[in-house]
């Protein structure tokens, strides 16, 4: 039987946060910039990195080699790579791209003990932006974030509140995306709204 | 409005231009932006703050600092009123209420006095000794002793106040910006490092705010102070935080700070925090949290009027506050001197300086004596007088040893007195981190002596005298730990210091009455909790001789702070009596936090919707819609039942119950947890895990499994579903998803690494609706005509992939309710599509949508176990009659060998059976316990009870499942089940009560 | 259940020679309290002794005083590495109650409460036993499903418990919030009536002084080093104040079972763990009843002095550190703050940490061990302070006689290799 | 709260992972030829050190793995952490693992039978 592939196009169905993000704006000059990255695709790619096979055929697939680095993500213009474990990535996609990823993954794969799983819907990613994102996070996480140890390019799981977050940094206004199982996303953004509003939040599309 | 009678001109860091106005027990003063309500009260002219807790004997501002014993405030009123707030530590702002408390009905006349009148019933420990006849009033006098004590009262509703919280990293983290604590945080900040600097005062500078004796580089000190403050300030890696208490120092550097933010400068907002808590890992911690002055103890030490020497020059020189019109000094040190010479350039009249030293001398002595202050040298006070504020002190000369007062008498009048007892370093933190102590003889003083935790200590907490030998040890310390965390750079350059210096002091714990054996007054060595000094000869004479018992026996040092100025002196006198000292008695733990601090900032914004996250499914807005009642499993909310208007919670449930068995029933699935299981050892592992066999499973065929622990109780269970080869679906229960996942890690990692098996967490990949009921598979087909929906095409246990109302679904054909019935799993997304769809086309069938109450019943109905209702971790698979589910011939699986244990395999262990009632309608309540035997009253001998027991209206009747000793054995017989006011009588049977055969299961 | 057979009634302080009472207060008031003879002697170990208890808690020395008063074994020592009361007996947060689910906890449970009720009179000390009511909230349908089995277990084996509605609690407890919008509405409770609190330094000294009276030695600052053990049975214990030989060995030293057990060459199935507790600033009376919340891990309740004495869960791991994690601490005080929300600005006076020995089954150790003679009492996790009597009382009987009685029966080393356990966690939730 | 170093993540704190109790116990292949005796050795006793210890820890919010933990019961201090499928390589380690009376976990025996080959 063949994996539960989504339909094509690419903005249908409902994410985990759309009945919550009702009034968009707010504040030009905020400090904090929140948005939901809908319908990201998402993949849980396991396998051993010390299979020579494993790393060659995901790299072609990726057009990159997977990070071997702890805390580290890897991105192209297609494909985010983050690493969450010593033999376990998640690699994003476009939204609708994922099923396309899954089957080019389970085929260059073969003949290697692995496994994807599409994990597109199991959560969603929250985008904290702005000059007060580093301090709605050190509210409700313990990792050190500091740009002298935390930059973009680095990734960590951890806590954030008292939700499970995968969080990676894009930019250095900064941009951070966390990444928030689907059942927790409305606790997570009323928390990022009450964290945030001592700077002022403006909610993006 | 009164003026500030005791405000000296042109003195002090306050903010002349800023009056603040604040009211005290009813009655309007001014004070100025930088006071705290002490010095304002002082300025004002108020020594009298307070009534201590034992004898409710008058009392005054003993400190200026966190030390404070005796001035506990309550501070605002109605709902965001704080009750024993220290006067030192409240920032005076305009506006501000405050409160004296614990008397009654006012501080200058209170009838709690009256303890203090017969204080000699009242002895350390007295409650122990009394109150025990008759036995059953102990409630009644706990009545009357619980409303005599307390301190101050709770707020009335709920706090209005925001608190923050916030995580930090930093290389180096400094306790105190006295001196030692801003040199080094001037040296390491200076490398780039990482630092915090924390003060608990609400201004940088420690001492130096009020040392005005002393010049750093040919200017007052207290410039050095702003200028470095200023230069901290521009360092981007530097954090400077005031109003800030360090309460906890925890494992591996882990250290608490609780900044109070809402201080006067701030400007209000709706999202104004009140405090934040800091949660700090420091690479490396520098302690330079100074010394706390200690008092003397002499007879009725205790009046209004009588502060710690430091702490009045702190009044004079920061807050530019006089603390009388006539001051006695009383010292066994130098300290008094300086304050004697900082009162007398304010033209602060001076009584004199009562010394315990002989012979003192050196330079502030000598300058003393030069202003032409009376100094009493080898004197010591014998008495007080004065009952609102001290009047006059009697004073006598010491005998050469210290041990006994001669010569004559001599009254000195006075209105306030400084008094010096030397000075205790201020280890608390260093405590708390696991640091031992020492005694310092010398310096009469305990000192760090080991640190446990990567921290130093520096300054006075570590016994260094002087501003010198503080910058010193500050920069040096400062840059060791910047080296230490890999910053480089060097100390900066020694300033020049000018300083008076200090003499030695001349170390009485207590002093001596006039005459041996004269046995009146009070010594008080614990202000707050009223412990004298006999208190503590009393409680070593009963045998309460080590520290804690002394502690516990008398309440020494447990008041609200927690004996800051009172522990050493304590142990000394204990030590005294019984013949030894202080290092050899030992002294009590510390342990956070160092001040009070407010529960509301360690609960945070944790509160109300943030309290504890509420997960929904993708289909929680459609349950809704339908005016679903919900219920909490765990973190989730459910769909519970659906009532229609005037329709009871029994009605609705057993309408849906019906409509599931009879037409077409819905349930939203998806908080079950799914994991993804892929590898070609999946199927061996889960041989493993699972208590059946897995090997000759197919793919496309779905199986129940059982998880038991190595105990061999029941854990989990589920239908696990073998998708293609070497890929499994497997499902567990709501409560146990993370759970199982991480017990398939664990035994993957550290028991099987040689399987080659992946895990992935799906549980909300899929949004599931189960349809059941004999119309079931018309519904599925009107929407997904292509499937193939036959039994032979579709049998039970096996799962089809396929588009439903257009909609990319995994279906699989298993069934918790009996019933034909089918699991249609779609991505989160259309997981409200599809409820929708299949509601709409549904209607044709009378679909009938039910929740987690309809779906409880039917699988009662079937004798379905629920974990976690039928288990409770003490139920093995036998217990449940599922042998059929454990295997005979594998060679091992999780839980196999404990179900041999010699307890496990006896017929008399509790089984699960069903229970019919004799009368058809009555459902017994869950949790009823079963006796064979029901008696007139308790107690009874119970052999079981209720697991399940629900009204099911597809048998017309109750059910109810049980778990009963040696139930299998009982099937026949008559068991009872007494509740409170009748008794039950139940007849045993199976489990299964409905549809036995299990032919509806096709359909 | 099957009754003891247990005299409950007042034993008595055996000397009368320093009774207290309100008279001897005022005897004494005038002169000065100089007269006041010490609560319990401490002198140098003998060579010998009949009986030896391990460990000063309220345990041990209950176990001495019944050795005394109820089995006539006087020549007994109580021996502890450091001062009396100064492991959890000086640590804990003095809840007691009787309300277990299974036989075997009612039991021993009930057996200990009905013993604090007498205790201060039996011991001329008052402990301040104060019957204020032990309240444990439901906050969720299962939750009052499960109460309910607990309830009627607990009513059927004859101990007083009443389930009480939101409104009854509102009303016993009017600083709640019973808000059913909250996160954790209060959806119901059960209180025993019979439950409450005690002063725990007191039971202590109470036991110490009264069995001291009766002519047992108590030895502090006396660490056991080892077991003298000949031929499988023990005959004594090595001390840092030298060799004690004695007949029977009692062990009960909470916090440090294992260590001990390990001495004596065998081991036992008890972690220790890190259980934390704090108290605020006093107040004056607010809260007049203990409350429990299992399933927001919370239970507090005001002392008579008037702070607030709050318990949290234990912390996860193994530690003889006597502290935990903050945020087992962060947790509680919100919960607390969301049941009590005038909370919120009272102060933290003081936390501290216990060490706790739990059994695989949340249920204690009462047993017989692999060495002769050698008596193990430990594993009561959470639950220890409210079985102090109890637990004493039947391990004084268990080593006077050598075997156990019915109620500590249950509670053999044996129950963890035949499978009998008795499970407290399953319904439960905390065993506190 | 301690500060633990996943083998992986770096220093997280306790918070982010969950026990696991004593590491390098034995699990018996023939569970079946041991007495109740036996089998409840290896299912209930438990070393319960105090000083170090040799204990289980899985990195539950970060990446999942267990590993081992070298820990002093007493200060908390952590002296050594390394994977699950190793053994201790400080000297403290070391000691402490070969006085222990239960160690060689299946991980272990699998790892060095892979050495072997």
């Amino acid at each position: 039987m063949a994996n539960a592939a989504l339909p094509k196009q690419k903005d249908s169905g409902i994410s985990p946060l759309d009945k919550l993000i009702k009034v968009i704006g707010g504040a030009k000059d905020s400090g904090i910039f929140l948005k939901e990255c809908r319908h990201t695709g998402k993949l849980i790619l396991r396998g051993d990195p010390s299979n020579d096979l494993f790393m060659k055929e995901t790299s072609k697939v990726l057009a990159y080699k997977l990070p071997l680095t702890p805390n580290t993500f890897l991105k192209n213009n297609e494909y985010t790579s983050v690493w969450l474990g010593p033999d376990e990535w998640l690699v994003n996609s476009l939204p609708g791209d994922e099923s396309l990823l899954e089957r080019d993954l389970n085929i260059a794969l073969t003949d290697v003990h692995h496994s994807v799983t599409n994990v597109s819907d199991n959560s969603t990613i929250i985008q904290l932006s702005g000059p007060n994102a580093r301090s709605v996070i050190m509210k409700g996480c313990a990792v050190d974030i500091h740009p002298r140890v935390f930059n973009p390019g680095d990734a960590f799981q951890s806590n954030l509140a008292a939700a499970s977050v995968i969080m990676w940094q894009l930019d250095l206004i900064p941009t951070f995306n966390i990444m928030v199982r689907a059942s927790f996303a409305s606790y997570l953004w009323k928390w990022l709204l009450d964290a945030g509003a001592e700077f002022g939040v403006q909610i993006q599309q | 409005m009164t003026m500030q009678r005791f405000r000296i001109k042109d003195l002090g860091q306050v903010d002349r231009s800023k009056p603040l106005r604040f009211k005290f027990d009813g009655k309007f003063y001014e004070g100025y932006r930088g006071d705290t309500l002490a010095s304002a009260l002082l300025a004002n002219g108020i020594h009298l703050v307070g009534r201590s807790f034992k004898y409710h004997r008058p009392r005054g501002l003993l400190s200026a600092g966190a030390e404070e014993p005796n001035a506990l405030i309550q501070v605002g009123e109605g709902n965001s009123t704080d009750p024993n707030t220290r006067a030192t530590q409240i920032i005076l702002r305009d506006g501000l209420t405050v409160t004296s408390q614990n008397r009654w009905p006012n501080l200058t006349f209170d009838l709690g006095y009256v303890n203090n009148l017969i204080h000699r019933l009242l002895p350390a420990g007295f409650y122990y000794k009394t109150f025990m006849w008759p036995a059953s009033w102990w409630m009644r006098y706990e009545y009357w002793i619980r409303r005599v004590a307390g301190l101050g009262e709770a707020p009335k509703g709920a706090d209005p106040d925001r608190y923050e919280k916030n995580h930090a990293h930093c290389d180096v983290l400094i306790v105190g910006s006295g001196p030692a604590g801003l040199s080094a945080a001037l040296a390491a900040g200076q490398t780039g490092a990482r630092v915090i600097l924390t003060e608990e005062q609400n201004s940088f500078g420690g001492s130096l705010t009020y040392n005005t004796d002393c010049t750093i580089d040919g200017s007052p000190a207290f410039e050095w102070v702003k200028r470095t403050v200023a230069t901290l300030s521009s360092m981007p890696e530097v954090i400077l935080l005031k109003a800030t208490v360090t309460t906890g120092y925890y494992d591996h550097n882990y250290m608490t700070l609780l900044e109070t933010t809402d201080n006067d400068n701030q400007t209000g907002s709706e999202y104004k925090t009140r405090q934040r808590l800091w949660k700090v890992r420091a690479k490396r911690v520098v302690l330079a949290t100074g010394q706390i002055e200690r008092p003397l103890i002499f007879r009725d030490n205790d009046r209004p009027g009588i502060m710690l020497s430091a702490s009045m020059r702190a009044y004079l020189n920061r807050y530019g506050v006089s603390p009388g019109n006539r001051v006695l000094l009383f010292t066994n040190n130098d300290d008094a001197y300086r304050t004697a010479i900082s009162l007398k350039k304010n033209n602060v009249p001076i009584a004199g300086i009562v010394d315990l030293r002989s012979d003192p001398d050196g330079e502030l002595v000598d300058q003393v004596r030069s202003e032409g202050i009376t100094i009493y040298p080898g004197h010591a006070i014998v008495s007080t007088a004065g009952y609102l504020r001290i009047k006059s002190v009697k004073i006598m000369q010491l005998s050469q040893d210290g041990t006994k007062l001669i010569g004559s008498m001599k009254k000195i009048r006075c209105d306030s007195i400084g008094m010096s007892g030397g000075w205790n370093p201020t280890v608390h933190l260093f405590s708390q981190s696991g640091g031992k102590l020492k005694w310092d003889e010398e310096l009469a003083q305990f000192l760090p002596k080991t640190a446990a935790q990567n921290l130093v200590s520096i300054g006075g907490c570590d016994g260094t005298q002087g501003l010198t030998d503080c910058l010193k040890t500050g920069f040096k310390a400062g840059a060791e730990a910047a080296r230490a965390t890999n910053n480089k750079g060097r100390a900066p350059r020694l300033p020049k210091v000018i300083e008076p210096k200090y003499n030695n002091q001349r170390t009485i714990w207590l002093i001596p009455p006039e005459r041996a054996n004269k046995k009146i007054g009070k010594y008080f060595v614990d202000f707050q909790n009223d412990v004298t000094a006999s208190d503590i000869s009393l409680a070593a004479r009963e045998g309460y001789r080590s520290v804690e018992h002394l502690k516990r026996y008398t309440t020494m040092g447990m008041g609200t702070d927690q004996g800051k100025t009172s522990n050493v002196a304590a142990l000394a006198i204990l030590g005294e009596t019984l013949g030894t000292n202080a290092p050899n008695i030992g002294h009590t733990t510390f342990r956070p936090p160092y001040t009070p601090a407010t529960i509301g900032a360690y609960a945070g914004r944790n509160l109300g919707l943030l309290f504890d996250p509420v997960r929904t499914t993708a289909m929680n807005e459609c349950h809704k819609e339908l005016g679903a009642k919900f219920e909490h499993v765990g973190q989730w909310m459910r769909a519970w039942y659906y009532p229609k208007p005037n329709e009871t919670r029994q009605q609705a449930v057993n309408r849906e119950v019906k409509a599931a068995r009879d037409r077409v029933g819905i349930l939203d699935a998806s908080t079950l947890g799914k994991i993804d299981i892929k590898g070609p050892d999946a199927a061996e592992f889960l041989n493993r895990i699972y208590t059946n066999a897995w090997l000759k499973l197919a793919p496309g065929r779905a199986r129940y499994g059982l998880m038991l622990k190595e105990d061999g109780m029941v854990m989990d269970d589920g239908v696990t579903t073998h998708l293609n080869p070497g890929h499994f679906h497997m499902t567990t229960t709501t409560g146990g998803a993370a759970s199982v996942l991480e017990w398939l890690e664990e035994w993957h990692q550290t028991e099987w690494p040689d399987l080659k098996v992946y895990f992935t967490s799906v549980t909300e990949q899929w949004a599931v609706a189960s349809i059941c009921g004999p119309n079931c598979r018309k519904l599925l087909s009107d929407l997904a005509p292509d499937l193939g929906l036959s039994n032979e095409e579709f049998p039970f246990m096996s799962v089809k992939e396929g588009n439903v109302a257009g909609i990319t679904a995994r279906i699989f054909r298993i069934s918790f309710t009996g019933e034909l019935s089918f699991e249609i799993n779609v991505p989160r997304r259309y997981g409200a599509e599809l409820w929708n769809a299949l509601m709409q086309e549904g209607k044709k069938y009378d679909i009938c949508p039910y929740g987690t109450e309809a779906m409880h019943v039917l699988r009662a109905e079937k004798g379905f176990i629920i974990v976690g209702q039928e288990t409770d971790g003490t139920v093995t698979p036998y217990d449940l009659g599922m042998d059929w589910i454990v295997s005979k011939t594998k060679h091992d699986f999780v839980g196999k060998r404990a179900l041999k244990r010699s307890d496990i395999i006896k017929n008399d262990r509790k089984q699960l059976v069903g229970l019919l009632t004799e009368n058809e309608k009555e459902v017994i309540p869950e949790g009823s316990q079963i006796v064979e035997t029901p008696t007139t009253a308790p107690p009874m001998a119970m052999v079981g009870h209720v697991t399940s027991s629900y009204y099911s209206p597809n048998c017309n009747r109750s059910i109810a499942m049980a778990l009963v000793k040696g139930g299998k054995e009982k099937i026949g017989q008559t068991l009872h089940i007494p509740l409170r006011n009748k008794t039950i009588k139940v007849t045993v049977t199976d489990t299964q009560f409905f549809d036995k055969e299990g032919i509806r299961l096709d359909g | 259940m099957k009754k003891p057979r247990i005299n409950y009634g007042m034993q008595g302080l055996r000397s009368e020679k320093e009774k207290y009472s309100i008279f001897s207060l005022a005897r004494n008031a005038f002169t000065h309290h100089e007269n006041w003879a010490q609560a319990w002697k401490s002198p140098e170990p003998k060579t010998e002794y009949d009986i030896i208890i391990i460990g000063g808690g309220g345990h041990g020395l209950a176990t001495a005083y019944y050795l005394a008063s109820q089995h006539g074994i006087k020549n007994v020592a109580v021996i502890d590495k450091g001062w009396l009361g100064g492991g959890n007996t000086g640590r804990n947060t003095t809840i007691i109650r009787s309300n277990y689910m299974w036989d075997e906890s009612a039991g021993i449970y009930e057996h200990s409460l009905k013993l604090w009720e007498n205790l201060s009179q039996e011991l001329n000390f008052n402990t301040m036993f104060s019957q204020r009511g032990v309240l444990t909230l439901a906050h969720t349908e299962h939750e009052l499903k499960e109460m309910n089995r607990r309830v009627e277990a607990i009513r059927l084996n004859g101990i007083d418990s009443d389930v009480l509605n939101p409104a009854q609690i509102k009303k016993l407890v009017p600083i709640i919030d019973i808000n059913p919008n909250l996160r954790y509405p209060v959806m119901g409770g059960f209180i025993q009536r019979r439950g409450g609190t005690a002063r725990h330094d007191a039971v202590a000294w109470g036991y110490a002084r009264a069995a001291d009276s009766l002519g047992v030695d108590i030895i502090q600052n006396c660490e056991v080093t080892g077991f003298n053990i000949e031929k499988g049975k023990v005959t004594g214990v090595e001390t840092t104040k030298g060799s004690i030989k004695a007949g029977k060995v009692g062990c009960v030293v909470a916090g440090h079972a294992g260590v001990l057990a390990g001495l004596a060459g065998f081991r036992l199935p008890i972690d220790s763990r890190p259980l934390q507790a704090l108290v605020s600033e006093p107040i004056k009376p607010i809260l007049d009843t203990v409350i429990m919340s299992n399933s927001v891990h919370m239970y507090v309740s005001q002392s008579d002095k008037g702070e607030m004495v709050f318990g949290a869960g234990a912390d996860s791991y193994n530690s003889y550190a006597q502290k935990g994690s903050l945020n087992i601490i962060e947790g509680m005080l919100a919960a607390a703050v969301e049941l009590f929300p005038i909370f919120s600005r009272l102060r933290m006076l003081r936390s501290w940490g216990g060490i706790v020995d739990t059994c695989p089954d949340a249920s204690p150790i009462i047993s017989k061990t692999p060495v002769d003679n050698l008596y193990f009492n430990c594993g009561w996790g959470t639950g220890g302070f409210k079985a102090t009597p109890g637990s004493g009382h039947v391990f004084a009987d268990l080593i006077a006689r050598d075997e156990p009685n019915s109620i500590a029966a249950p509670f053999t080393l044996n129950r963890f290799v035949s499978g009998y356990l008795i499970d407290e966690h399953g319904a439960a939730g905390v065993a506190h | 709260m301690l500060y633990i170093k996943c083998p992986w993540c770096g220093y997280r704190d306790d918070a982010e992972f969950h026990y696991g109790g004593e590491a390098h116990i034995k699990r018996p292949f023939d569970a079946d030829s041991l007495s109740d005796e036996e089998f409840s050795e290896y299912l209930f006793q438990k070393s319960n050190t105090k000083g170090l210890t040799l204990e289980r820890w899985v990195h539950t919010s970060g990446c999942r793995k267990w590993f081992n933990v070298l820990r002093n019961t007493v200060t908390n201090e952590i002296i050594e952490v390394y994977p699950s499928n190793q053994l201790p390589h400080s000297k403290a380690g070391k000691e402490y693992y070969k006085s222990n009376w239960r160690r060689q976990s299946a991980t272990e025996r699998f790892t060095i039978l892979q050495a072997e080959k």
